[in-house]
């Protein structure tokens, strides 16, 4: 438990000065990665027509995302957030721009993004396993190689024994721990979450954010992971992308320098949360 | 959307519980507004245009390898339903049709509705009657008629029987369905806010709570009794069942056919009127299905 | 509503939109029912038990409607007797061409010959067992030709007027035991089952359509009245087939041209003497108790009140 | 729970979506367990008992003051239901019913199914076809005996052909409420997980996402079946329906009576086997309703 | 917000010494009140008949509420907290023992007992404000009375404008508040809670919980407010009842010395939560 015991390990990242933030960090610096991008957006925009009028729901937005990175987007409800998550997964096209995954065009979804959504989204009609299994039953690997595979990826997000529940037996975090084994089984090079972690209680959810870093360093994936909890941005990135309303536009990108892991009682983590909810003109509800 | 879900088991799923509203487009441009919806629903008009064109060719096809006394051509059939109409038949038949498929809705519906709610609500009285309402559901109206000419006699009020018990069926389910799909919950709530006893209960909580799903009972009901108007008019009662069995029985299958193209176009008619009372009605479930 | 009460200012007369009725159509549209003393109401149904059950609901006071419910009527215990005939010797065989030229070779063996040339037995298609085609049918099979109904044949119930033209129509079946409309319809559209005997040759005083009377009606002056129009009725359509096929159209709802052509049909044979459909009846009241319709076997006397209609 | 829910509108409601399992009963004293079950399977059929004899008794007080071709006694209709089950008639009919019904809904329920599935699934499709559909829809099977002895002949296809239709209009309903109803989001998941084109996405997501109410639909559609076979056997072929016309010409009300209680027994067993495989199928609902 | 800023008003409570918390506070004094109590639950047993046997959900608890007091109840899952609220609430007959609310025993539930589930249950086919007046027309209140009440109970929750609002068309939050209005409106004499902030985000539960100790402080109500959140019951409790499984019974009552508003940041307040975590023996997620 990070429970409240003050002071122990955010030390190390006291040398980056934590009252010297960059005022401005919007910078081309900020948005882009130094190497080659896992993942590229650019120019991305996207309106949608309705029988209301068009919605202008992201209007030209770019960025990178390097290798092994962690990558939070924030912004308030309107801002864009899961239309960005679905551009990039290839659910939709975008209107205006493109999105690159290794260098490759996004045009469709497909089995090298591996994408979890707050609402689980799980197959009810199959089993943990049976969930877990399904993107590897549409790869050409052997039986044995699956039946390994699953079970490696149930025991890295803790559900041994639970293979052979169905959803409705879950609890709200242990959906979303399959959800994510999900998405990892079938080796995605970009991990996109999309409010992974809003639908569960306040405990859960920091179980959920320790054991998710804990899949992320050790998988060394890359990943981006929508969320409008500010604290939980701060806890995961190490760059925080912030969305904008009206048109949703890329207002701000902020780079984490804490190290991991986090301690919510570390002032330094205090003031990134003041430095983000200033950026984001969030206050609460609605 | 689209092909609209009604008159069966299957519909109720449709404009059922699944309603995720998506609280789409909350920064419209109205400049080009009107443009987007004519775009939307002229696009459906075409479409369902080039379906009912593309059956009534398809129709034509099959007519021509067929002699008139299986399948008339569809403009043997126009000209029937214009003759008919002209001649003020068809309009006198569906006067008389409504005099007891509208009585029959009713008490069937009211009848329905009532039971269910209480077959719903009450486990002793659900208890109970479980298993005569199981033996009895399977018995097609048709059977009936017998009681109903005994017990009503060769009118309106035989004929609204035949209707009622068809009506009746339908309703009962919904609402027992609705009834038994309401949250605990809701009725702890209800009764910890100072409602008391099993009819205030059923007036202020249970009813309202149910309604989508008593509502949906009462179209699908309201459809399948036109279906019926023809069972219910094999004895005695004119109308426009009547018209069909009596050209039936003379061979004139393109009086048939567009005698049944008037109970489509008024099964039409009254279930768009009543889904868009059932949608007035149902605001409150912020969608409009 | 019916007048089945003493005073009868009211008389309701149960009617079937149907060729053999077409005295009703004739009374209604030739105003001959004004002549009676009480207010004539029409009551449309479309089969016989259905007037039967409304017979015993007691909203009927007059029934045109087939012998055989009349006889079922009788037996349950109705106080209801024939009082006249709308219709004698209309029933009808027909039969494929190629069979009418094998009976002419091979007379009632032609029915073998049939199964041996087709592999399967003749089928006839007609209205469900007990129904007045149905026993027509058995009866000439049977007592006409000496064969078994059962085996030397197929018989194929098949509900209502339509389905069985439907069923000539298409092929479904060899031939069947039937009335108007459907011999015309199959000459005019030919088909190849066409009318091969009638009734008069089989079966003669072969009944069909009756009037039936409450006996409240009978004891009244109203039954005199109702079959004095109904004499009329008949003559009508026998002197006068050009404007009766006008009623046929209004009533029945068959084109006019068509029943133009019907009406001079060998089958169209409209009377009111219930006395030539006497001997008929013996055979069909046989035919109820053996089929199980009737407990037991109606005689004449139960079934016929000649009073009326020899006191006109 | 209860009386139980089947063959309307309303019913898919009931074993529709509203599961809220309790996780009940998580310490359990398996002591009295067989105790408890026996007391509430008892109850249930003490009283369900209790109903079924109180049916029978009105029937029988309600048959004193009716003639019996109206409605007979229950004493007659039984004996009349043990002479025609001891002389082998009433196998003989179920056989020759079944041999129509079987094929009828199966092929009725599978055509259903499928255009439901595309017409939930594919806009365009669906666009062009709604509304023929709503169109075609009321139109009453029997109205189709023409087509049905036209195409099929005086035989157990035509005969399935009416029953067909029953049940096609039905799990076309299910079948395309169903899959309108699956998540978009559900689609998405699938889609990202490698699953392409229109076949593999319905087979492996939409389909069995939208299984429960295509069970439900076929469920439904097996009952209505059984009701339409005396629609089906309305010309030539033989059945239960056939006897149930005949004894009705002759106005042998208990035959009539006797007859109908076959359907309804056939249906109750039929429906309560259906059921046991559609909970089983269905396990993964977490519910066992 | 009461974000991370430390140090301010949580001094006050200091005297009462921290570090000297009771090691065993199950004792009649900590379960029972000086003076009336508000509530009173005596030697409160429930069983359930289940087809797999009975289920013991609740076991001989007492306790006591003053009036006016704050009473968080804290427990595992399957603890019998639910079984508690529904005894109180008088939607169910306990076994044995009895409940009193002001002297008089409860037996149904009523208008004296306001009650907030987890999961809102709102009537859907009410507005805002027809929820809210649900309660006060099964009173004899005149209309403009009702009318009256209704507003100045949306007013309290912070719904103003909401009133002709459907209940689909508001967030989780603004549900619960609905809830709580609905509540109030009859002004019951205790408000009766359900683990109420369990499926709302942590922002907005924390505004919530602000809200709820505001309406509480300004209406003198007394509360029993149900949840599994130790954080959520040190914040708002003058006393937590702490059940125990198995079956369930009362396990110990702690007292909470701190003052309002208490701040999260306060090492008291970790403490406090160190000590009911500890009590409860439970750890995270199932
Ligand atoms: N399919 C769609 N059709 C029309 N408008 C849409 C659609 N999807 C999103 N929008 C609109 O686009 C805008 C951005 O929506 P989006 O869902 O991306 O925001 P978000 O940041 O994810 O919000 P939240 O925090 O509420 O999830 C909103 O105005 C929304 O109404
Ligand atoms: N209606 C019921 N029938 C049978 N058992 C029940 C019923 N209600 C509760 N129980 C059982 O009683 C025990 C206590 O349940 P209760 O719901 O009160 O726990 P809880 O503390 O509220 O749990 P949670 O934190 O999950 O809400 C559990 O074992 C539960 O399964
Ligand atoms: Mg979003
Ligand atoms: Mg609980």
């Amino acid at each position: 438990m990070t429970g409240p015991d003050p002071g122990e390990g955010s030390a190390a990242s006291a040398d980056d000065g934590s009252a010297a933030f960059p005022e401005k960090s919007l910078t081309a610096d900020a948005a882009s990665v130094s190497g080659d991008p896992r993942v590229e957006a650019r120019g991305l925009s996207k309106r949608y027509d309705t029988p209301n009028g068009t919605v202008r729901a992201l209007e030209d937005v770019s960025f990178e995302v390097a290798d092994g990175e962690f990558v939070c987007v924030i912004g308030p409800s309107g801002s864009g957030k899961t239309t960005l998550f679905r551009l990039i997964a290839g659910l939709e096209e975008p209107s205006e721009g493109a999105v690159y995954l290794g260098g490759d065009r996004v045009t469709d979804p497909g089995p090298d993004m591996g994408v979890v959504f707050q609402e689980y989204h799980l197959f009810p009609w199959r089993t943990v396993a049976g969930n877990v299994r399904f993107g590897l039953e549409h790869t050409d690997a052997s039986d044995a190689e699956r039946r390994d595979r699953v079970q490696r990826m149930i025991d890295l997000v803790g559900l041994t024994g639970f293979e052979d529940s169905y959803p409705t037996e879950l609890s709200g975090g242990m959906k979303q721990r399959v959800a994510i084994a999900r998405a990892l089984a079938v080796d995605p090079d970009l991990l996109l979450l999309d409010e992974p972690f809003g639908a569960v209680d306040a405990q859960t959810k920091e179980m959920l954010q320790r054991e998710l870093l804990d899949i992320w360093s050790e998988t060394g994936k890359t990943a981006l992971f929508i969320t409008h909890d500010v604290a939980e941005a701060v806890t995961l990135a190490d760059r925080v992308l912030v969305l904008g309303s009206d048109p949703g536009h890329l207002q701000d990108v902020i780079r984490i320098d804490l190290d991991r892991p986090r301690d919510r009682g570390d002032p330094e983590f205090g003031e990134y949360i003041s430095l983000l909810r200033h950026r984001i003109g969030a206050d609460g509800d609605r | 959307m689209g092909t609209d879900t009604t008159s069966t088991a299957a519909e109720t799923e449709a404009t059922g519980d699944r309603v995720t509203p998506k609280g789409a487009a909350e920064t419209p441009e109205s400049t080009d507004r009107m443009a987007v919806l004519e775009r939307l629903t002229s696009r459906r008009a075409r479409y369902g245009t080039g379906g009912i064109a593309a059956f009534v060719i398809g129709w034509f096809l099959v007519s021509l390898t067929q002699p008139s006394y299986v399948l008339p051509t569809p403009a043997a059939v126009a000209t029937t339903f214009i003759e008919e109409a002209s001649s003020g038949g068809l309009l006198v038949a569906i006067g008389q049709s409504v005099l007891h498929w509208i009585p029959g809705t009713i008490v069937g519906t009211a009848l329905g509705v009532a039971c269910g709610v209480v077959a719903g609500w009450n486990p002793t009285i659900d208890e109970v009657t479980s298993p005569v309402v199981r033996l009895l559901r399977p018995v097609p109206p048709l059977a009936l008629i017998g009681f109903a000419i005994a017990w009503f006699g060769i009118n309106h009020a035989g004929a609204a029987f035949i209707i009622a018990i068809g009506a009746f069926w339908i309703n009962f389910y919904a609402a027992y369905g609705g009834v038994e799909g309401v949250s605990e919950d809701l009725v702890d709530v209800g009764r910890s806010l100072g409602v008391d006893g099993d009819r205030e209960l059923l007036q202020h909580v249970v009813i309202p709570a149910a309604s989508p799903e008593i509502l949906t009972g009462i179209r699908t009901g309201i459809g399948r009794c036109w279906m019926l108007v023809v069972a219910a008019e094999i004895f005695g009662v004119p109308g426009i069942g009547r018209r069909i069995l009596r050209a039936s029985n003379n061979l004139q299958v393109d009086v048939v056919i567009a005698y049944i193209l008037v109970l489509s176009l008024l099964f039409l008619i009254v279930d768009t009127a009543f889904r868009a009372t059932q949608r007035r009605l149902l605001v409150w479930r912020g969608e409009t299905r | 509503l019916g007048g089945s009460g003493g005073g009868l200012d009211e008389v309701t007369v149960a009617h079937m939109p149907i060729y053999p009725d077409l005295q009703w159509y004739v009374m209604e549209g030739e105003g001959f029912l004004a002549d009676v003393d009480a207010e004539i109401v029409g009551q449309e149904f479309t089969d016989g038990p259905a007037i039967i059950q409304a017979l015993g609901g007691g909203d009927i006071d007059v029934a045109m409607f087939g012998i055989v419910p009349s006889i079922i009527a009788i037996d349950r215990g109705l106080p209801v007797k024939v009082t006249a005939a709308n219709i004698h010797e209309m029933l009808g065989i027909m039969a494929d061409e190629e069979f009418q030229s094998l009976w002419e070779e091979h007379g009632a063996e032609a029915f073998a010959v049939w199964e041996e040339q087709t592999g399967s037995p003749f089928e006839f298609g007609t209205f469900p067992q007990g129904s007045t085609p149905d026993v027509f049918l058995r009866h000439w099979l049977s007592d006409g030709l000496g064969l078994d109904p059962d085996s030397d044949v197929t018989i194929t119930e098949i509900n209502g007027a339509s389905a069985v033209w439907q069923a000539i129509a298409n092929g479904e079946v060899d031939g069947t035991s039937i009335m108007e409309p459907v011999p015309t319809i199959a000459s005019e559209e030919g088909a190849d089952v066409s009318l091969f005997k009638t009734a008069a040759e089989i079966m003669p005083g072969q009944p069909g359509a009756v009037v039936t009377m409450s006996d409240t009606v009978r004891e009244s002056d109203l039954a005199g009245q109702f079959l004095s129009a109904h004499v009329r009725a008949t003559e009508f359509i026998q002197e006068n087939p050009d404007e009766t096929a006008g009623h046929v159209e209004e009533g029945i709802g068959m084109p006019e041209d068509r029943a133009r052509t019907a009406l001079e049909s060998p089958l169209s044979n409209f009377i009111t003497d219930p006395r030539e459909i006497e001997s008929g009846t013996e055979v069909f009241a046989r035919f109820a108790e053996a089929n199980g319709q009737t407990d037991e076997q109606r005689t004449i006397d139960e079934i016929f009140d000649y009073s009326v209609y020899e006191g006109l």
